[in-house]
């Protein structure tokens, strides 16, 4: 096959798309006024601020505006830099501040994003309790650990809505449910699940919400915290007063306005493009699997991300897979220790209980509309050779 | 906070801005500290209809606005529909205020009353009896 | 005069430079590469990002880069996503980390900008010990209370380089001296003063500086946090341990090469357009002053930021005027309180003395170099008229 660029790590980053870009352009040169200035292009950027908070507003279902131009259902949309930024502020914020109610437990799972673990782990540190849930073999939250776990003493309940490594699919709504059931509130980390599932943030009982502009083809650095009326926060940055007083500083203008582009193309007609994604990671793991002897899939095969594969191959190591991958063209992932020169492999692999030689040998592909059947095909090709060249070279390998 | 477009032209456009001489009714409230005062001068004929009214304001866009408007609503009115006017009737006339802005507009009924209630002294009434009270309290001179 | 339109708020933010923009696309769009991802797209964002720090570095004069290819002195320029987030990172992280060793007491002074002072308000709230020092008329510290408050308990100094409101340029230098000698460590919030005068932490004695990309044709939502070699913060943001782990989160390349690059082009040529600047609003002083009675000049009127200019006018209110003149196509500022719905004008005018009646009544304009000679005409015309209108309109006025 004629060597071609694949770009399937679409759950690292994703590639702006042309509506946000064209979005921010006019609000990154022309349009420059300071939202918080009393004059006209001030004002101007204010309302364009505003009109972003609705548009991410609308794609959560989160509570109707309270008038039409002004900030929707004031504060339940909370711009930040970042998905990082907006997990630490609805986890420390919510504990530090009043809704926590003088409660002191967290509970979250084992395999949460470091945002939200090291968080907690820094909680720890100040004297909270925090329970990390386990997962079973697919990457599904045990719930009867959390019944068992929850108590009246438990202010929050932090479950990712999908896993950023092996694209596991949380029951949230049942978890909300649970969490109510002793009066604690639920956050979950949708940074991986926006523009790949849908979210109905009144339906599935999300007091509060995390995501990330980038990974739905948004600008860098942008996010937001949905947070739901009458929940307050301590504050992640101190300062004017911006976004509710919870995030202070000179608002990001074109980022948010970039966000709330991408957001709402990614939403609509969201069915039809994750049909189309799904089939093409249905046929990109069938391949893989089919192909490579030795291989296994990692995650849920039903409840999963449309766009992610995840798989281990025994017997190699998943840095010299990602650098060779990338030799051929297609850019992947890995959750190696080695690709981060660290001692142990990804925490969600060792989680779903992979023994850690296992886990060393660890692909992740996530596919977005933009990839096409070739891509696939290529992808299946490139990694069975890769995966066959490496096996041949290493020590542990026998045929 | 934004503005209504009606806001913005009430204050850019006031009308009724400056004084009347010979004013038969004058209400100053608010203080400088806070950053607003308004005065109200009123010209009202025997029959107790308001034929004139013109004010002052030290203040905010909203502040200069809702003078404006509330003397616009005035004119031509009596006595006793100018009690009438609230605080709220001039911010809806304005097609609202931003919440912070709200006291502002009671600047400007709480000044009508100040005026209204001079005009009943020079005549030798005690306005607290039309009133309720003589416009001259604490409240009227707090800036919220 | 012809009606134009003058921007003169460059103090609240300011139009992004074309170098900036062209600097940045190009990351915004095609290079869309995660910078910790392994392959070749994430390397090559990854060193743009590095290059990126090595500008800032060098426009700052930090300490020599350890390599050439790598971090400017691994982790002394730290990305955050604002100026906001460099103080409280640069306070909360310092206080909270190890460098602190275990002192509790801060001086600050009574004009920072509300993202230092918020923060220090939190820090008492736990239990650390802050002294705001005192200005004088001028906006000056006062530097016999900070050598009084002194102490081995004295754990940071931090004072703005210059203040947003009325320019005032603080001595930093000895400030840091003193602070040295007993061993605290000294940081300054530089956002108003990069790109309007020299900055060399070295020389200066600088621990920690926070810059803000958008007040020197940078992008906005990006900023820096430079932290002096051997100081350890706790993080702002806990995660994925991007920034030295300080500020996790998906870097935003793009913003952080735009803030690099409008850096630079602010840098060079400094004094020269500096000189410029400062003719112009020496000329707007000059022009107002005259122009108008009972008006007062506020600040340092020698150790000044260029191209600051503030003012109060007796018997009016800034927001009225702010809106007017707006009207006349010139955007300012105030510090009035009506501006902001509290009910104290500017901390900083209640700082330097002036009366709440009088504080009402303020105006600031900030020049860049984009501003010209007619500019300045057509401000000081439509300033005079204004403030003479609302004078006509305003009960406390006596003609
Ligand atoms: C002196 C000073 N410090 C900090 C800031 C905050 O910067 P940013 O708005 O980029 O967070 C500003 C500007 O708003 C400022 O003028
Ligand atoms: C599940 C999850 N949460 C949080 C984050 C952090 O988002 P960001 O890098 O935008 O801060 C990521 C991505 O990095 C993620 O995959
Ligand atoms: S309400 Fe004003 S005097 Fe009573
Ligand atoms: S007069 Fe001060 S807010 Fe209106």
């Amino acid at each position: 096959m004629e060597k071609r660029f694949v770009y399937a790590d679409n759950a690292a980053t994703t590639p702006m798309s042309e509506t946000a870009f064209n979005a921010m352009k006019p609000w990154l040169t022309e349009n420059y006024g300071n939202p918080s200035s009393l004059y006209r292009i001030g004002r101007a950027a204010k309302e364009a601020l505003n009109d972003a908070r609705t548009v991410v507003g609308k794609c959560l279902n989160a509570a109707e505006p309270v008038n039409e131009k002004n900030d929707y259902a004031p504060g339940e949309i909370v711009f930040t830099g970042g998905g990082s930024q907006a997990d630490n502020l609805a986890i420390r914020g919510f504990m530090h501040g009043p809704s926590s109610k003088g409660r002191k437990h967290i509970i979250t799972s084992k395999i949460e994003h470091h945002a939200v673990l090291y968080t907690c782990e820094a909680l720890e540190k100040e004297g909270y309790r925090v329970t990390y849930l386990n997962v079973d073999k697919e990457g599904r939250v045990d719930l009867e650990q959390l019944k068992a776990e929850l108590s009246e003493d438990t202010a929050l309940v932090s479950v990712m809505a999908a896993n950023n490594e092996i694209g596991t699919i949380q029951p949230i709504k049942q978890i909300a449910e649970l969490a109510h059931s002793v009066g604690a509130k639920f956050h979950t980390d949708a940074v991986q699940a926006v523009g790949h599932m849908h979210i109905d943030v009144q339906e599935m009982g999300i007091d509060m919400l995390s995501l990330s502009g980038h990974k739905f083809r948004g600008p860098r650095g942008t996010g937001v915290l949905y947070v739901k009326k009458g929940i307050t926060l301590e504050p992640l940055v101190y300062g004017g007063g911006q976004e509710r007083g919870l995030v202070s500083g000179t608002e990001n203008t074109a980022g948010c306005i970039g966000l709330a582009a991408a957001m709402k193309e990614t939403v609509e007609g969201l069915d039809e493009k994750m049909g189309y994604v799904k089939k093409l990671t249905d046929k990109l793991v069938k391949g893989i699997m089919e192909n490579i002897p030795y291989s296994h899939y990692t995650g849920d095969p039903v409840n999963r991300l449309p766009g992610t594969a995840s798989f281990v191959f025994e017997a190699i190591e998943g840095e010299g897979l990602i650098l060779r991958l990338d030799n051929a063209g297609v850019c992947g992932s890995t959750g190696s220790a080695c690709s981060t020169g660290s001692l142990d492999p990804s925490h969600v692999l060792m989680a779903i209980g992979l023994p850690h030689e296992i886990a060393h040998g660890s692909l992740r592909l996530t596919l977005g509309e933009q990839n096409t059947e070739e891509d696939v095909d290529y992808i299946i090709e490139t990694v069975t050779d890769v995966v066959k060249t490496l096996r041949s070279m290493s020590p542990v390998w026998e045929n | 906070m934004q503005y209504s477009e009606k806001v913005l032209d009430h204050f850019t456009h006031p009308r009724n801005v400056g004084e009347i001489e010979d004013a038969n009714g004058v209400g100053e409230v608010g203080n400088a500290k806070c950053g607003d005062i308004m005065k109200i001068y009123l010209k009202v004929s025997d029959d107790g209809i308001i034929e004139d009214v013109k004010f002052k304001t030290f203040g905010c866009g909203a502040a200069i606005a809702t003078s404006s408007m509330a003397t616009e609503m005035v004119k031509g009115k009596s006595l006793e529909e100018a009690l009438k006017l609230t605080n709220k009737a001039v911010a809806e006339a304005l097609d609202g205020l931003p919440p912070v802005k709200m006291h502002c507009s009671v600047l400007a009924e709480e000044a009508l009353r100040s005026a209204i209630s001079d005009y009943y002294k020079r005549l030798g009434k005690d306005p607290a009896e039309i009133l309720g009270c003589d416009a001259d309290c604490e409240t009227c001179h707090k800036a919220d």
